[in-house]
């Protein structure tokens, strides 16, 4: 168990119990700060895998513009806490039964799974490198997912801005 | 040396049943879009450690799209939600019962 | 099997003809209502004198296949447009042929939505005769359905009791039955790997294993049984005849019941005989049952339209008898009383049709002393009644004959079961002719008009063609026996 | 030269730069609208069926071009033409929002052309992704709120869970079996095929494209989405994303599922539960766009037999079915919209008479539900036959008898609407029906188009056969 | 050469014996049913012919006991190859002189009978088929042939039983007639499959010719029996013997033709026709000679209480008939054929004789009669009494002769029982008919007698040509006399040609002498009881078992077997096969479809109810559903 090993177990622990912690927040804001922490956590994790420019670009942009723009949604709505029944039994009862099953059939899964000990070694990809694959490989992807990013623009303004309007033709 | 690589399977697919709990379980629109966003995310630590186990990078760059479209779903899902408060003045998904 | 091209295609000409009338009813403007009906009476005519035409023109010498058309139509799947006729099949059109035509007549009184009924009326028929004349077991099938999917409109818009019930009723479950007829079907393509739907290849000996034979022996016996109303799958025949109108009821109890048993005989024993051979008796009870059964019921039944469904219920139990004897004899049977059912339901249908429309009843307890006042009417009933019971004289008494012949060198019990079901249909048509025609004059319709020429007609050729082949039946039994005797010396034992 | 391959793609890219850049300027006017989009559409059938013969591989592989994706290309353009056509009048959408309606229409076609030929794992998330936001904006878009805003939400958040499953499911695949391209897949995941974890994978990544199929359990949005949603969209949403969706899903399992006995029989659970539940469920509905959207599950599972059948037989039966969807779909689809002349939703009992107020479009109903049914001589039936013919030969005649008494179920309710059409009479009776001349053309057209293709398909066939 | 020629007349005179009357029904059925006198003339003409022919063979085929056959081909199934044809021998000509001369005289008759009838031509026209069918069997080659047109003589009947179908009770006596016999029928139909099984040959020479014998006894027991089944139904014979008093519903003239000629006597022609065959097996024989007897007793015994004029004779005509059969039972060929003959002639003078009353006085009963004064219709009367003592077996009558003759057959079986029950029969039946008789003659001190003219006229038409009826049902009744008087010296000549030579039917002379003796006796005093009773100047009219109450009751429901009948129809079949068939219909089997049907239409709803959830039950859904695939494809694995 070298120190990396350590590392990712606590790393591991700290995404879990931050994400558990996220998910169980009556109060919007603290539920995405919470998981603001988590992805934390996984961008090192990303770091400690060995790939730093993922590390950043999750901490950009997950932890910093997503759940940036879900915190402003949050407190634009100012939206009063108390008015959400958490956890309703219908719904989570199931909901963690099925959970266990599907961890407890996962980890029998994963560890049935032969291929599945490769341990891991250390590698690193430098930005320069991912950055080439991504623009060898992938540029066409590249293409469909700004056009992706461009009609989530254009949704968006759509869906925001006419309703007012729309609302009050009905 | 870290780890095997069914540890990181593991940790991910932890994660996976956290946000599939949270989508599921909240009742709560915004805490819906959140708990996708935990599974997108167990998504792409799964694929990161199979790109350091197979040792090459195509596993990073399906990280690097998923940011990409976890944008897209935000702002999109985010200005629908948004929409339906102004509409219904809650985040309860239960007020949507009209279609049956 | 021998094959005899035709000269000049017979077959195409009568399925053509039938489209051809559907088109041009189709184009027909809906209130031009006596144009649309001279239109159908002429076109189903033409089919009636097509199908005369080879019934006098098959070489009963040569027998086998006739008039043969073969035309590649899905190579790929070795679908071909396969039509010829044999002995089996050539009754089963000629009965068509004249069924169609004077079903045609019988509603020509008939005034609502004449456009859509006669356009789909021809859609049935075209089904019918296609499956008549195919040899290509995917066009069977297609035909199969074609003939049914009119029927829920045809019933349902024109019908009368509980209609929307019965058409229903008679559509899901003839759908039922090609549910499964197709995997059948397609059990028999695959499992043959000839790539083949032609019946004439696929009837080559040893092609399929007993076992698959008693597979699809069973599901296509169940299948074309529905239609055929074999007995526990009988009951939607009454409910439907009742509720279609007259000419759909002709039609409908003359001919498609009969598909069904044809479907029986072409398809599944031509090929599955072994299955044939290993389902017999459980075939021949049924229709014993059936017999019986359909007659008992018929005790009860207070509807004129009722009787003769469960009559013909009956009826078709014997024909099915006449299929599960392993007997040529049994075939012939089975075929002519096909035949003579056919008419002789017609007729019977034909004739309640012109009750009702004058009485507007069916109910036989306020009918009665008819007899009086529309006497060429229930002349014509009392004629097919007295056929159903099976008075010699009749198409009917023959098939009766030989089948229960048949029955009782094959399977004695149910032979005298059957024979003994004589005396019970007897019994309850001549209840039924009493309790509507005889007794004292009925003034409530005593002002009612009773049949002129010109609305006999369709009822006169009926009657005279019962009575024709009532007393020279050898005319179908050679034609049948053309096919049946090689088949039966052909089968594997 | 070889960016030639990709033309429709180029052409679909700037037929919907062209809306969008027209939306910037200045204010949409319907009928002039339409008539650029049918134009465009049109040209855009021709260039599809121009290239039909392209083959070749574009970006490093991601992109392939064969004989398969040029016909479902056809087919989707064809599509698209028809849903334009049936455009003519849709005031479920706001007149100002109709360069973004036709932009998204463009937009999403263009995702599904380019889903059908993408090659590598990432291309198909991502053309996936943009196909279904396309279609979750145009969902909403509809002008009575309360109806898009749910059709809407329930719509994204279904599709985006389904997709982050399907994301997951690559996760797995790729970490098991270090392949991304799906040509190669077969060889990566031959020795590996039938460890859990990859089936699971395998599954998981299935999961996005029966979100699209609707298949059950992904097919929970379907009857929301289609009772939500302007009529024209759902009708895009039935014909042209369920062509693609079974381009892919032929594509996937093809490339991947061969020889796994395991993902077999999920599959033949799955079909057999869609096409019970989606029959069953579709019994009890009154909104005609509800029904059509269960009996859009219940033909999923139909689909679904003939892809497990795992052979080229079985594989002509879902391309044809293909076809054959598009077309009863959008004939049933056409007689909605056409009496839906103020984009209302249609009920089944406003169906009373029309066999008297149009009898053509009584016709159209009459015939295209038939051919739902898969009664004989119609296109549905053909389809059903040349799937039934793949499912026997792998000896599956349960599954097929099963699919048979699913028929008979969904030929019940069919039957209840034509009952509608041609049975009842309206009680009041509704303001008199003007259909365009167009409109029953078109009508005529596919109706013509369903019954022969049933009749003759013989070419038909030779053509899905070729794409195989 | 010669034998050519004769068969070629033969044949001739068969074609046109039979046939003409089937054209004549063909004709008058459609052409001329608005046309009663061209129907009429039509009709008779046709039988005329038939007449004539028949009389021509009859003298062709004199002495010439060998059959004649001509077969054709009718039905070509394979397996089943069903002769079709022509047998002339003895037994078919006379009956076929017979049935035409009966036919003819009958159809003359109903000129006036009928006439003015508003059925007259239908009535005609069924007369045609009636005759046609008759002499059609009579003269059928094979067996199935004669079963055939056996049908045909049922559906006949049925008609013109029924044939004024506004009286509920003559459709209701048609129908009964027809099931009845029906029933007989199956049994028949049955043996005659046997019979083909085991022959494979249902020609009649063939059956009775020395193949048959081949046969086990068993079988031939057993075939034996379920034809004579036909001959019960038929001849109404003891279970089945009630419906043939109903059929008194029909017109008298057709009672007439029934009872003598044509109906009921086809059962025991059967029997005369397959009589080798059946004395094949004494087992059978004995069982005939059983039936007959009762037929006769129970037959007479009801008609000592009749009061309806038909029905006595009716009955007469069932004890006649079980005579009969008893004579063939007991082995004598020709004394049954010969007493057939016979009857025919005086049974059909009694039918006529009473219809000629019937129709003046528009009653049935007797007393009714006799106190309308028939007495003074001369022809009628005399006529009916010369019947009824022909009836009763008096010298020097036919019937005389060929009972004595019957009675020599029961007199030769070894078991004294079957005389006694014969002579009793005697006894029985000169009591009834005279009784009858003497009821006519001697009419109640307080009759008002009508004049004829003035009688109450048959309800459709008037007394204009009320003389020219009168003439056409005397002539008949006058001929038949004749024949009556006859008949009975030609008996020796047509035993010759019948017997051919004493081969079928031995004669037993012994005995002879006293048993006649005692039958002449018994026949006296039948007479005198009646004359003491009823004719007897004062005499109160009440028989000896008017004065017994439940013996009267009794005998006047027919012991009871027509109720033992309707119950089995209404409860056993009716309301109960019937009616568990139809419940079983209703409520089992389309129950359980319409209950599939409905559960479909249930689980929808569920179905649809599933829809209606909230957003995330449907993503549970989905996980649900994926959590289990994934624990199906673990279990797979493990």
């Amino acid at each position: 168990m070298t120190v990396y090993g350590i590392l990712f177990y606590l790393l591991a622990a700290a995404v879990v119990a931050a994400t558990a912690v996220a998910i169980t927040r009556r109060n919007l804001v603290h539920a995405v700060v919470y998981l603001i922490f988590s992805y934390f956590g996984t961008a090192m994790l990303f770091y400690l895998f060995g790939a730093p420019l993922l590390a950043a670009l999750e901490v950009i942009i997950y932890a910093g513009a997503i759940m940036v723009l879900f915190l402003f949604v949050v407190m634009m709505i100012k939206v009063e806490a108390p008015e959400e029944y958490l956890f309703p039994v219908r719904q989570w009862i199931p909901a963690a039964f099925f959970g266990a099953v599907y961890l407890a059939a996962g980890c029998a899964m994963i560890f049935a799974s032969p291929g599945n000990e490769a341990a891991l070694r250390m590698l690193l990809a430098t930005p320069r490198e991912f950055g080439l694959y991504v623009f060898q490989n992938h540029w066409f992807s590249i293409e469909v997912i700004s056009l992706l990013l461009l009609l989530a623009l254009v949704g968006a303004l759509r869906l925001g801005r006419g309703k007012h309007r729309t609302g009050d033709q009905v | 040396m870290i780890v095997p690589f069914s540890h990181v399977l593991l940790l991910a697919a932890v994660l996976f049943g956290l946000g599939i709990f949270c989508a599921v379980a909240r009742r709560n629109l915004i805490m819906i879009v959140l708990g996708i966003e935990i599974m997108l995310n167990a998504a792409s630590i799964a694929f990161v450690g199979a790109a350091l186990r197979w040792g090459d990078l195509e596993g990073q760059v399906f990280v690097l799209f998923i940011l990409a479209v976890a944008a897209t779903e935000v702002s999109v899902g985010l200005a629908v939600i948004v929409y339906a408060f102004r509409r219904t003045g809650s985040f309860d998904p239960g007020a949507f019962n009209l279609l049956k | 099997m021998h094959l005899e091209p035709a000269n000049f295609p017979y077959l195409s000409a009568i399925l053509f003809s039938c489209v051809a009338g559907l088109l041009a009813i189709v184009f027909i403007p809906a209130e031009n209502k006596i144009l649309i009906k001279r239109v159908s009476a002429s076109f189903s005519g033409m089919t009636l004198v097509l199908s005369l035409i080879l019934f006098v023109a098959y070489d009963r010498g040569l027998g086998g296949l006739q008039f043969v058309e073969n035309i590649p139509w899905i190579p790929s799947l070795g679908i071909h447009y396969f039509n010829a006729v044999d002995g089996f099949s050539l009754p089963n059109l000629l009965l068509t042929g004249i069924v169609f035509f004077t079903g045609v007549l019988t509603m020509w009184e008939m005034e609502t939505r004449v456009k859509e009924y006669h356009a789909l009326y021809f859609l049935l028929v075209t089904g019918v005769f296609g499956l008549f004349m195919s040899m290509d077991l995917f066009f069977i099938f297609v035909w199969y359905d074609v003939s049914l999917f009119p029927m829920y409109l045809l019933i349902a818009v024109w019908g009368t009791t509980r209609k929307e019930y019965g058409a229903m009723k008679l559509t899901l479950y003839l759908l039922a039955g090609s549910a499964l007829i197709l995997p059948a079907v397609v059990l028999l393509y695959v499992r043959s790997g000839l790539n083949t739907f032609g019946i004439v290849p696929l009837m080559q000996a040893g092609l399929f294993t007993p076992g698959e034979q008693k597979l699809a022996f069973l599901l296509l016996f169940l299948g074309f049984g529905i239609l055929a109303g074999v007995w526990p799958f009988h009951t939607w025949s009454p409910v439907g005849h009742v509720a279609a109108p007259h000419g759909v009821s002709m039609v409908h109890a003359g001919v498609l019941m009969k598909i069904g048993a044809f479907g029986v005989l072409r398809v599944a024993i031509m090929l599955c005989p072994l299955g044939w051979i290993y389902w017999a008796k459980l075939m021949a009870v049924l229709a014993a049952i059936g017999i019986i059964y359909g007659a008992f019921v018929g005790l009860r039944q207070t509807d004129l339209k009722y009787v003769i469904g469960y009559s013909s219920v009956s009826h078709m139990g014997i024909v099915g008898l006449g299929l599960s004897t392993v007997t040529a004899e049994g075939l012939n049977g089975a075929v002519f009383q096909m035949f003579a059912h056919g008419i002789m339901t017609a007729l019977l249908f034909s004739s309640v049709g012109y009750i009702y429309d004058r009485t507007h009843t069916k109910a036989i307890p306020e009918l009665g002393g008819l007899s009086r006042i529309m006497p060429v009417a229930s002349t014509y009933f009392i004629v097919a009644a007295l056929a159903g019971i099976g008075v010699p004289g009749l198409a009917n008494f023959w098939g009766e004959l030989v089948v229960f012949i048949a029955a009782f060198k094959t399977y004695p019990p149910l032979g005298v079961i059957a024979v003994l079901a004589l005396a019970v249909t007897a019994l309850f048509m001549l209840r039924v002719v009493q309790k509507t025609f005889y007794g004292p004059r009925n003034e409530q319709f005593a002002q009612l008009p009773d049949v002129t020429f010109a609305q006999g007609v369709p009822r006169m050729i009926l009657a005279a063609v019962l009575l024709v082949f009532g007393l020279c039946p050898a005319l179908l039994f050679d034609v049948i026996q053309t096919a049946s005797v090689p088949f039966m010396s052909g089968l594997p034992r | 030269m070889k960016w030639m391959i990709a033309a429709p793609e180029m052409y679909y890219f700037s037929a919907a730069l062209w809306f969008l850049l027209l939306s910037f300027s200045g204010k949409p006017r319907a009928k002039r609208e339409n008539m650029t989009a049918l134009g465009l559409a049109a040209v855009g059938v021709l260039v599809c069926l121009a290239s039909v013969w392209s083959d070749g591989y574009l970006f490093i592989k991601a992109f392939r071009a064969d004989m398969f994706s040029q016909v479902f290309k056809v087919l989707l353009s064809l599509g698209l033409f028809l849903i334009v056509c049936i455009c003519g009048n849709i005031s479920e959408i706001g007149e100002r929002r109709l360069h973004d309606f036709y932009f998204l229409l463009f937009t999403c076609t263009l995702a599904l052309m380019l889903l059908v030929s993408a090659d590598h794992l990432l291309s198909i998330y991502i053309s996936l992704e943009l196909s279904s936001y396309s279609l979750y904006v145009l969902v909403a878009l509809r002008r009575d709120p309360r109806f898009g805003l749910e059709a809407g939400i329930k719509y994204f958040l279904i599709g985006t869970f389904a997709s982050a499953v399907m994301l997951f499911g690559m996760a797995l695949l790729y970490s098991a079996g270090h392949e991304t391209y799906l040509t190669k897949m077969t060889r990566a995941l031959a020795e590996i095929i039938d460890q859990p974890m990859v089936i699971i994978g395998l599954l998981f990544t299935l999961g996005g494209f029966f979100f699209k199929l609707a298949v059950f359990p992904f097919h929970f949005w379907a009857p929301d989405t289609y009772q939500g949603a302007a009529n024209q969209v759902a009708a895009y949403i039935a014909t042209v994303s369920k062509v693609a969706a079974i381009a892919v899903i032929v594509r996937v399992v093809a490339f991947t599922g061969q020889g796994s006995t395991y993902l077999v029989h999920a599959l033949v659970m799955l079909s057999v539960v869609s096409m019970t539940v989606g029959n069953l469920a579709a019994i009890v509905q009154k909104d005609l766009k509800r029904l059509l959207a269960f009996s859009t599950v219940a033909h999923s599972g139909y689909v679904l037999i003939g892809i497990l059948a795992l052979s080229p037989a079985g594989y002509t039966g879902a391309v044809f079915y293909a076809l054959a969807l598009l077309l009863m779909k959008f004939t049933a689809f056409l007689v909605l919209v056409a009496l839906a002349d103020d984009g209302r939703n249609i009920q089944i009992e406003e169906l009373a008479g029309l066999h008297r107020r149009s009898p053509i479009l009584a016709l159209a109903l009459m015939v295209s539900l038939f051919s739902l049914a898969g009664i004989p001589p119609t296109i549905g039936f053909t389809g059903k036959f040349l799937i039934f013919i793949a499912a026997i030969e792998k000896g599956y005649l349960t599954l097929v008898i099963i699919a048979m008494i699913n028929v008979v179920i969904s030929l019940y309710y069919y039957l209840l609407v034509i009952k509608a059409a041609y049975l009842l009479e309206p009680i009041t009776e509704p303001a008199p029906l003007r259909v365009s001349y167009p409109i029953r053309l078109l009508a005529g057209t596919s109706v013509a188009a369903i019954i022969l293709a049933g009749f003759a398909p013989y070419w038909l066939i030779q053509v899905a056969q070729a794409a195989v | 050469m010669i034998s050519f020629s004769a068969e070629c007349a033969t044949l001739t005179a068969l074609l046109l014996t039979t046939f003409p009357p089937f054209l004549a029904f063909l004709v008058t059925m459609v052409l001329t049913r608005s046309r009663p006198i061209l129907s009429a003339k039509l009709s008779i003409g046709a039988v005329s012919l038939s007449l004539a022919c028949s009389i021509f063979l009859l003298v062709l085929r004199w002495g010439q006991p060998e059959p004649v056959q001509f077969s054709f081909r009718l039905l070509a199934s394979s397996g089943v190859d069903v002769p079709f044809g022509f047998l002339v021998d003895p037994l078919s000509v006379l009956m076929l002189v017979i049935v035409a001369a009966i036919s003819f005289l009958v159809q003359v008759y109903s000129l006036g009978y009928m006439a003015g009838d508003p059925g007259f031509s239908r009535y005609y026209s069924f007369m045609s088929l009636f005759a046609w069918a008759m002499l059609s069997m009579t003269v059928s080659l094979s067996i199935l042939q004669l079963y055939i047109f056996w049908e045909l003589v049922g559906l006949a009947s049925y008609l013109l039983i029924g044939f004024w179908y506004e009286k509920f009770s003559a459709s209701q006596a048609g129908k009964k007639a027809f099931v009845m016999t029906r029933t007989g029928d199956v049994a028949f139909f049955l043996g005659i499959l046997t019979v083909l099984l085991n022959l494979g040959n249902l020609s009649i020479p063939e059956m009775n010719g020395p193949a048959a014998g081949g046969m086990p006894q068993s079988i031939l027991t057993l075939s034996a029996i379920l034809i004579f089944g036909g001959i019960i139904g038929k001849s109404a014979q003891f279970p089945l013997l009630t419906w043939l008093p109903d059929a008194m519903e029909g017109p008298t003239p057709v009672s007439a033709l029934l009872h003598s000629a044509t109906m009921v006597a086809a059962g025991v022609y059967l029997f005369a026709r397959l009589f080798p065959f059946f004395s094949l097996s004494p087992t059978a024989m004995s069982f005939f000679l059983g039936i007959g007897t009762i037929s006769m007793l129970l037959a007479s015994t009801m008609a000592i209480v009749s009061r309806d004029i038909k029905r006595v004779w009716a009955y007469s005509t069932i004890s006649q008939l079980g005579l009969m059969i008893m004579a063939l039972g007991a082995g004598g060929y020709f004394a049954g054929v010969f007493h057939l003959t016979t009857h025919a002639g005086f049974k059909a003078l009694l039918f006529l004789c009473s219809g000629v009353m019937i129709h003046q006085y528009q009653t049935n009963d007797i007393y009714e009669l006799s106190r309308l004064g028939c007495s003074r219709m001369k022809v009628p009367i005399l006529t009916i009494t010369l019947a009824a003592a022909a009836l009763s077996g008096l010298p020097p009558l036919s019937g005389f002769f060929s009972k004595e003759a019957v009675l020599g057959e029961l007199a030769g079986l070894s078991n004294p029982v079957w005389l006694c029950a014969g002579l009793a029969g005697v006894f029985l039946t000169a009591y009834y008919s005279f009784r009858v008789i003497f009821i006519l003659f001697s009419p109640p001190p307080d009759a008002k007698p009508v004049d004829i003219d003035a009688g109450s006229q048959h309800p459709d038409h008037g007394d204009t040509h009320h003389e020219a009826h009168y003439r056409f049902m005397a002539v008949p009744l006058i001929i038949l006399a004749a024949v009556t008087v006859a008949l009975g010296y030609v008996g020796e000549p047509l035993r010759a040609f019948l017997t051919g030579g004493g081969t079928l039917g031995g004669v037993h002379e012994e005995g002879f002498a006293l048993s006649h003796l005692v039958a002449l006796g018994l026949a006296a005093g039948g007479m005198i009881l009646a004359w003491l009773e009823f004719g007897r100047p004062g005499a109160k009219q009440i028989g000896i078992v008017e004065r017994i109450p439940p013996l009267n009751r009794l005998f006047a429901e027919r012991w009871y077997i027509d109720h033992f009948y309707r119950k089995i129809v209404d409860v056993l079949v009716d309301r109960g096969i019937a009616y568990l068939c139809w419940k079983n219909d209703n409520k089992v089997i389309d129950g359980t479809i319409d209950g599939m049907g409905k559960g479909t239409v249930e689980s929808g709803r569920l179905m649809a109810s599933l829809q209606s959830g909230m957003i995330q039950y449907r993503m549970l859904a989905i996980f649900a559903v994926m959590v289990f695939l994934s624990l199906y494809f673990l279990f797979q694995q493990i």
